[in-house]
Formats: structure tokens, sequence, C-alpha cells
């Protein structure tokens, strides 16, 4: 081996971390412009969330709450139009709230492109089968005003038209709501489960960043939300379970690749860490983690 | 009148008479109070918006003294100042669903906003690849549980060998899951104690009652 | 029209490898411009959002001759006085009534989303359901007590305590390698998608890529001759 | 849902427990501070940490950057405001500079006025009042991405020496943290969110986890009204564990679903 073999085993531990960075850039990259098309599988988790929308009837009345930014919509574009396929399929009644100020990107990003050809398909119209209140879920007051007195707290939709004489007049109170669809990147609005979940019994799914899954599982545990799709993967399976392949599925080859590399640096980080760093230096690396 | 509004007093009795009246119609069992609750919420959220102003006084008056001053990067700021001066006179114009307006919320906020968050991809990455490394028995956990929901989590090797399934899932959603748990109950006992503080007039620093009792 | 959406692409793409940058971890103009325009459009756009809120509700709730807003709105101006430091004590009141009243709302609820509910769930029947069940619920509830025992600080930790303590610590980073793989894939998510939407259509590819390169070699340029530097805020 | 164990006429049903907790915790608090008694606040290691960084930076003749979090008035923030009185105090008896970025959201406003005031108030205590410098302290906007350029900025301008990152950090965090690593700071950092915690665990050489913060924070003031609060947090995390303890113990070899109706009135 000589110098050579040592030298190899420190770059393997102390490499610009740029490089990297630079892996990861090309290797999301490359399989999208020569698609591999690897196989994927689908959670227990999807496969319940799932069987959430399908309890609902055709005709039934969705809020559907779009808590996100536009980034992360990148993430939940997967899980975001696969459900929103299912609504329009199946003739659920939307009335969307946006509880971001970036949401307004996403109307156009997700109505007005993507699905766009999707709703004319199925002859799903504006006014008749969905409604955009716009921005009209900022706090928890807003969220309570509009379980409690619906009709008294919401009266035009996101462009100022009144919304008398839609599905909505069939709202008063949340209990007339069938289901929660939740978008969110967070927490979301607590108000939803705070004000409509915990006092109507108003079942809510939601699709989440994988951030803040952590949160979500708990409240799927204590049974505060009832259904869960999990970030960019959990939307690329419920494409594959309701038959709508869409950007999720495309997107899954760069995301083994991606969790491929993160994992062969950890090989190779471990590799240099035995070889080099415990050997020559004491020093540890920068972390907490000991 | 100025010593009304300064007095800790009156504060300190608005600041508890407003949490009253939010706090308590959610217990007790009376529409009406639940009503002028709500009323009053609506009216904070509205009064909560003003605050922007003071962002936006905030902002000016730093790109101003940079251009003062001819601090490094002062020519960015005249152009930040021009072209939010500019846009925001576009909003207030013609509405924000006119089709400049939205162009630059869809051609700079939404890609730039992506960026954002996407980098941090990158910094996951480095990171992980730095710190999992095995150190110690602590350390070899972290690695044994993080590259188990790794290789799940790649579709690939998720399907290939489904036996992975429940260990990642255990993992994810039952260790993890009461990381979360714990979480959540050990701090919210302590949110709650700053609000006592607060509201038995031990915590006004938020008031800026700080600065006069040194002074 | 069909050309415009097509420049609006390309400057989309652009803006955002601009920004991207970054990651080479030293200053260029590029990205400084970048920057400077999101910050700008970005605090533009908060402005219209707060005012479309309050126009929806305060404003034209006043037209519909709701007085109660009359309030609402004098509050806010006060708020604006935080701006003179002499006049700033004008604004506690409002300051004080919001927080007021954001407290209430979060104590009143969050005491049962995150107390009850949690300590509730965690309270379950573990023997009727097959032993993969007793095992989950139990290292559920194991998990919990052993990790919250970690996080006591009022009192000593020794004895069977310490055991408690020291297992809670290991069963926390177990969970943290757990956590970190998820929110790595959330993130990965995420600028896979954000890379998706400028590689598909087909047609942005080369676009996309062209644009990739370029940026990549300027910022190399430009770090190279010291202009980057000198150049950037 | 399980069944209720008890209501309270007059409050709706459901919630009687919940208020019976709050108002405890009203109650103890009260009285934990009216006490005015120290209680034993065992020694976080995050204190430790903290010495040795700042210690590191001004055998290194480096700045020590200290931020408290871009939220407003809340649990992290309070306790990060008693972590960078600590570390001014520091600070201004071994000479060393201070950098304290401010800004990042529409409520920082308010929270950078009380750090001014706290760090001033330490370099006056420490008799060096003449080191304090406000262009230490900039604010750098109410926008959270421009507020993060502009601390990113500071990092590589200044080169500190330490980075003690506390108090109510969001996304941001892990953009800090890597990049303070990139420019050979010593990292210290609390999670304000799991998944955060998780990320900052990794990237930084120390890390305070969950609620060790406010700990540390309350130990550093020695304020026997923030020590109280530490106090009453801990017995509320027992009777936690005594819930759940005892619940599981008698649902399981009685049936009995005692505790968690009690949980549900």
């Amino acid at each position: 081996m000589g110098k050579e073999g040592v030298n190899l085993l420190k770059l393997m531990a102390t490499y610009d971390k740029r490089w990297g960075y630079l892996l990861l850039f090309i290797l999301v990259l490359l399989p999208m412009l020569q698609p591999i098309g690897m196989p994927i599988s689908v959670s227990e988790l999807t496969k319940d969330y799932l069987k959430q929308l399908e309890t609902l009837e055709e005709g039934d009345i969705v809020l559907d709450s779009w808590s996100t930014e536009y980034s992360g919509y990148m993430e939940l574009k997967p899980g975001m139009i696969a459900t929103h396929k299912y609504f329009i399929k199946n003739g659920i009644k939307l009335f969307i709230c946006l509880g971001h100020p970036e949401g307004l990107a996403l109307v156009d990003a997700l109505l007005n492109e993507e699905i766009k050809g999707y709703m004319e398909k199925y002859d799903y119209t504006y006014g008749e089968d969905y409604i955009i209140l716009g921005f009209a879920l900022p706090n928890q007051a807003a969220t309570l005003a509009m379980a409690t007195d619906f009709q008294g707290s919401v009266k035009v939709d996101w462009k100022g038209d009144s919304i008398k004489g839609t599905f909505l007049d069939r709202i008063e109170t949340g209990a007339d709501i069938d289901m929660i669809a939740d978008f969110t990147t967070g927490a979301g609005n607590p108000g939803l489960i705070n004000h409509i979940v915990l006092t109507f019994g108003t079942p809510m799914i939601q699709n989440q960043i994988g951030v803040s899954l952590p949160g979500s599982f708990m409240n799927l545990d204590a049974g505060l939300i009832t259904g869960l799709l999990a970030s960019t993967r959990g939307g690329s399976e419920l494409e594959l379970l309701i038959k709508e392949p869409g950007p999720g599925l495309i997107a899954m080859d760069a995301f083994t690749l991606g969790h491929y590399l993160l994992i062969i640096l950890i090989v190779i980080g471990n590799i240099g860490f035995f070889g080099w760093t415990k050997k020559v230096s004491e020093k540890m690396e920068s972390t907490t983690i000991r | 009148m100025s010593w009304f509004f300064k007095s800790k007093q009156v504060n300190l009795a608005i600041l508890v008479a407003s949490f009253m009246i939010g706090f308590v119609p959610y217990f007790i069992k009376v529409p009406q109070v639940n009503e002028f609750a709500n009323t009053l919420t609506n009216i904070s959220s509205v009064v909560g918006q003003f605050t922007i102003v003071i962002a936006i006084y905030s902002q000016y008056r730093r790109s101003l003294r940079f251009i003062r001053e001819r601090r490094k990067g002062w020519v960015y700021n005249i152009y930040l100042l021009t072209f939010m001066s500019l846009m925001i006179l576009i909003g207030f114009t013609w509405g924000e669903h006119n089709a400049t307006y939205m162009w630059l919320v869809n051609s700079i906020v939404a890609p730039c906003s992506s960026v954002v968050y996407g980098i941090l991809a990158f910094y996951m990455f480095s990171a992980g690849a730095r710190a999992f490394r095995a150190r110690s028995l602590k350390a070899s956990l972290l690695i044994v549980a993080g590259v188990i929901v790794l290789l799940y989590q790649a579709p690939l090797t998720g399907s290939v060998i489904p036996g992975i399934e429940p260990y990642a899932v255990f993992l994810t959603g039952t260790v993890g899951m009461s990381l979360s748990r714990m979480f959540a109950i050990a701090i919210i006992t302590g949110a709650i104690m700053l609000n006592v503080r607060m509201l038995t007039g031990r915590e006004l620093a938020f008031l800026g009652f700080a600065r006069e009792e040194e002074s | 029209m069909e050309q415009w959406t097509f420049i609006s692409q390309i400057f989309q793409i652009f803006i955002a490898f601009c920004l991207f940058t970054t990651l080479y971890g030293k200053g260029n103009p590029l990205r400084s411009w970048a920057e400077y325009s999101y910050l700008a459009a970005g605090t533009a756009m908060s402005v219209m959002w707060a005012w479309t809120y309050i126009r929806n509700h305060a404003v034209i709730g006043l037209q519909a001759g709701e007085l109660i807003w009359i309030p609402a709105i004098i509050l806010g101006l006060m708020m604006w006085f935080r701006i003179y430091p002499k006049y700033s004590y004008i604004s506690r009141i409002p300051i004080a009534f919001t927080i007021g009243i954001g407290m209430a709302w979060t104590i009143r609820t969050s005491i049962f989303t995150q107390f009850i509910s949690q300590i509730s769930a965690t309270i379950v029947p573990i023997f009727d359901q097959g032993p993969m069940w007793l095992f989950e619920r139990t290292v559920i509830a194991v998990g919990v007590i052993t990790m919250m025992s970690f996080f006591l600080y009022t009192m000593e930790i020794k004895g069977p305590h310490l055991w408690s303590a020291t297992f809670g610590e290991y069963f926390m980073y177990l969970a943290f390698g757990a956590v970190f793989a998820g929110t790595f894939m959330g993130r990965l998510g995420l600028f896979v998608g954000h890379m998706q939407s400028y590689m598909f259509p087909v047609w942005k590819q080369p676009y996309t890529i062209g644009i990739l390169l370029l940026v990549f070699v300027v910022m190399l340029a430009l770090e190279r001759t010291g202009w980057g530097a000198k150049l950037s805020a | 849902m399980a069944e209720l164990l008890f209501e309270i006429p007059g409050v709706e049903s459901g919630r009687a427990f919940g208020l019976i907790l709050i108002l405890g915790i009203f109650i103890l608090g009260i009285y934990y501070m009216r006490r005015g008694k120290l209680p034993y606040i065992r020694r976080v290691a995050a204190i430790d940490a903290i010495s040795e960084a700042v210690g590191r930076s001004t055998e290194m003749g480096k700045p020590v950057l200290c931020s408290y979090g871009t939220g407003g008035f809340g649990y992290a923030v309070i306790a990060a405001m008693s972590i960078l009185g600590h570390v001014a105090r520091t600070c201004a008896e071994t000479d060393t500079r201070l950098l304290v970025p401010t800004g990042g959201s529409h409520t920082s406003y308010l929270t950078r006025e009380l750090a001014i005031d706290i760090v001033k108030g330490q370099y006056t205590a420490a008799g060096k009042p003449e080191m304090y410098n406000e262009d230490d302290m900039p604010f750098l906007s109410g926008e959270q991405y421009s507020f993060t350029a502009g601390y990113i900025g500071m990092l590589v301008r200044d080169r500190p020496g330490a980075v003690i990152m506390t108090g109510g950090h969001s996304s941001e965090a892990m953009n800090i943290a890597e990049m303070s690593n990139l420019v050979g700071a010593l990292t210290i950092t609390s999670g304000t969110y799991v998944s955060n915690m998780a990320a900052l665990a990794c990237a930084s050489d120390y890390i305070m986890l969950v609620d060790e913060q406010p700990a540390a924070g309350a130990y550093l003031s020695k304020d026997p009204e923030q020590l109280a609060t530490i106090r009453v947090v801990d017995i509320y995390k027992v009777l936690s564990l005594l819930l759940i303890v005892v619940g599981l113990l008698v649902l399981n070899t009685t049936g009995n679903d005692f505790i968690r109706r009690l949980l549900a009135s």
C-alpha cells in the first residue's frame, strides 16, 4: 500500500464536501434525462390513506387546505395531484382554503396547469364542483370562526364573488364538512385539528413533507388525523394505487440514486474514519454524534 | 393621557383581559361569550397584519443606510428598494390577480423559495455523511437506524427487499414517533409556564419595559 | 403569449441556478442578484397579502356597516408607533392585546393535543392484538418514559433513574437516525420535484442543462478572477 | 374516545381535565415563584460547552457569534436571551468580540430591542460599557432567508471561533450550522422541533436537546423565578410519566379504563 494507500484513506475521511454536492446534482439530473424506471413498492400507510379517501361518496364536501409555500409544493406535488385526481374522478366537492400567501402561485401551478386537462375531462367546473376561498385560514381564529358559523364568516371567494347559491350553502358548521384534506409543510394550521376534528369528529387526511413527518405520525397514532401520505414517496405510491402515473413515479429514479449516494458516502466516511482519522488524529470531526 | 399608555398596570390589565376573553369561552357553555371572543380574535388577526408596515420601514431604513454610507453591496440595495416599491405599486394599482404581478410571483418568488428549501437537501447530505461514522455505541445506533430507513426509502431497495419495510416502519413509526411524543409532552408545560410569568407581570420585556426599568 | 411563457420558464431556471451557487460557499454577483430579487418580491408579496387581508375583513366589513372594525383599525394604526422610539409606548396596547389573545389560543388547545391526547394514546390495551402490537406499544411506552427521565432537571440522576436516563439517551439516538433519514427524504423530494419542473416537459432539458453549465462556468470564472467577491453584496 | 369520568357543571364536556391541568400549572407556578427558594437544578452539559466555546475563541483571538432565534417572544427565545446574557458577560470579561445577528421575522423587532438591552446591560455590568458596539448587532431584515443570507455573510467575513445558535431558529438552522462548520467554528445549537433536532445533532459540535435550552437558560440566569419554572415543568413531566405507567398497568391488569376516562373528561 505505502503512502498512496494512506492518502486514499485520508481522502475518504476529509474530502471536500462540495464534491458530494456536485455528485448529488448529477445523480438527480441524470435519470431525468435517461429514465431507468426502477420498481417501487406500496406501503401500508398509503393503502390506509386510500381507504380513507374511499369512504367519501359522490357529492361529499371536503375542506381542501393548502398550507404550503411554493417550495413545499415541489415535494407534495405528486400527492396533491393524485389526491385531487381522485376527488375529481369521484365527484367530490372541494372548497380550497390557502394557509400561506404563496398559495396563490399554487393555484396557477396545480389547477391551471397540472390537472387542467383532467378537470375538463370529467367536466369539473368552478362554482359547481369546487370553489377557491383564497387565504381564508391564516390562523386558528379564522378557522374557529369558519367552523362555528360558516355562513357568517365566509361570504366571498378569492376573487370577491359571492358564494351564495353554491354547494357551500349546505355548510353551517364544521359538522357539515365530510372530510378535511390537509396539504401541509409543518404543523399546518393547528386550528383544523383543534376546532374541527376535535369538536366535530371530522376525519382528516394529511399529505405531509418529510421534515414534519414525526409530528404527523404522532397525530396519526393519537387518532387526530386518519390518513397520512408521506412526502413525494407517498405521492408516487398513490399514483400507482389509483393507476394515474404522474410526476411522482418519474421522480423515483432520482430518489433512489440520491439515497444511495448518501449511503455510499456514509460507508466511505466510515472507512476513512477507521483507516485514517482514528489512527492519525485524535481530533474528531465536527459533530455531536460521538 | 400618556401615563395611561405607559402604565405597566394598564398594559398588564389589557394582557390579562384579552387572555381571559380568549381562554374562558373554550371551556364554558355560553354561546354569547363565545361569539364575542371570536369577534375579538378576528380583530386581533387584523391588527396583527398592520405590523408589516414596521417591517417595510425597517427594511427601507436599513437599505437607505447602506446606500448613504456606500457600504459593500449598496447597489443591490438600490435595486431592492426600486424593485420592491415597483411591485407594491403594481399590486396596489392593478390588484394581485394582475398578470404582471402574478408573473413576478411565479417567476421570482416561486423558484427562489424552492431553492432555499431544496438546498437543504445538500446540507442534510453533507451533515449526514460527516456525522454517520461509528465513533461510539450512540453513533452506531444512529447509523443503523438511519441506514435501514434510507434503504427502505430508496424505492428500489424498498421493493427488491420487502423484508426491510417492517423494520423501517418500526423505526420511523414507533421509535421516531415516541421521540415526537416525548418532545410534545415535555415542551408544553414550559410554554404554559412562560405565559404564567407573562400574565403575572414577571415577564413584560416584550412590551419594552426592560429599558425603562434600567434607566 | 407562447413566446412569453418560454421566456418566463427560462428566466425561472436561470434565477434558480443563480441562487444554487450558494453551495459553492463564496459570494458572487449572480447569487446576490437572485437573493435581492427574491427579497424584494417576497417582501412586496407580504405587503399585498397583509393589505388584502385587511381589505377583505375590515374595509369590506366597514362598508357593510360592521362598526366593530373601527377599533381594529385604530389598534392596528397604534401598532405603527413602534417606529418612533419616543412614542413607542403607544404600541404596547395593541401588542398586549394581540399577545394576550394569541396566548389564550395556544394554551387552551395545546394542552389537549400535546399533553392529554398524547398520554391517552400511549395508554392502550397491549395484550389483545398479537405479539407485534405488544412489542410496539411497549417500545413506545418505554421510549417515552425513559427519554423523559433523561430530561428531568431538578432531581439528581442516580440509581434506577440513571439506568432509565441512559437507556433513554440511547433510544433517542436510535430515533434520531430514523428521523434524520426521513428529513433527508423530504428535502431530497423537494429538490427532485424542483428539478423535475425544469426537466419536464422534455423541451426544457437542453435549456436547463445549458443554463446550469453557463451559471457554473461564470461562477468559477468570477471566483478565479477575484471579481466574484468584489461584485457580490 | 373513552367515556368521561366526570363533568363539571357549566364546563364544556371533555374539557374539564384540561382546564384543571392548566389551572394546576398556574397555581404551582405562582406558588413556586412566590416561595423564592432556589430548587436544585442539574448543571446541563451545554453550559460547559458554551464556556469552552467562548474560551476557545478568546484564545484564538476570534469573535464569538451568538444568536437567539428569529421568532417572537416564545419559550425558546426567552431562554435564549438568558444564554445570550451569559455569553455577553463572558465576552465582556475576556475582551472577546461578540456578534449578534438580529431580525428574521416580522415579530423580531420586539425581540431585537430586548437583545440590545441585555447585551448592553452586561457590558455595563462588567465595567466595560465602551466595548459595546451596536454595529456588531446588525438588523438583517425581517425576512427569514434574507436574514439567513446576512448571517452567513457574517460567518464568511468575520470567521468566528464559536457559533452559539440558540432559541427559535427554524429551517434556516441547518443552513447556518453547515456553513458555520465550513468556516471552522465550534458550533453549539439547539433544536426546536424533532426533525430539526436530529439534523442539527449531526451538523453541530454540541446541541441542546428538547428543553435543555430553557434549563440552561434558567441555570445561567440564576433567577429564582426562572428556576421555579423548571421545577413546575419537571413536576408535570413526572405527572405525565405517572399517568402513563399507572394507566398502562391498571388497564392491562384489570381492564379498568380509569386513567383514559380521566384524561377524556
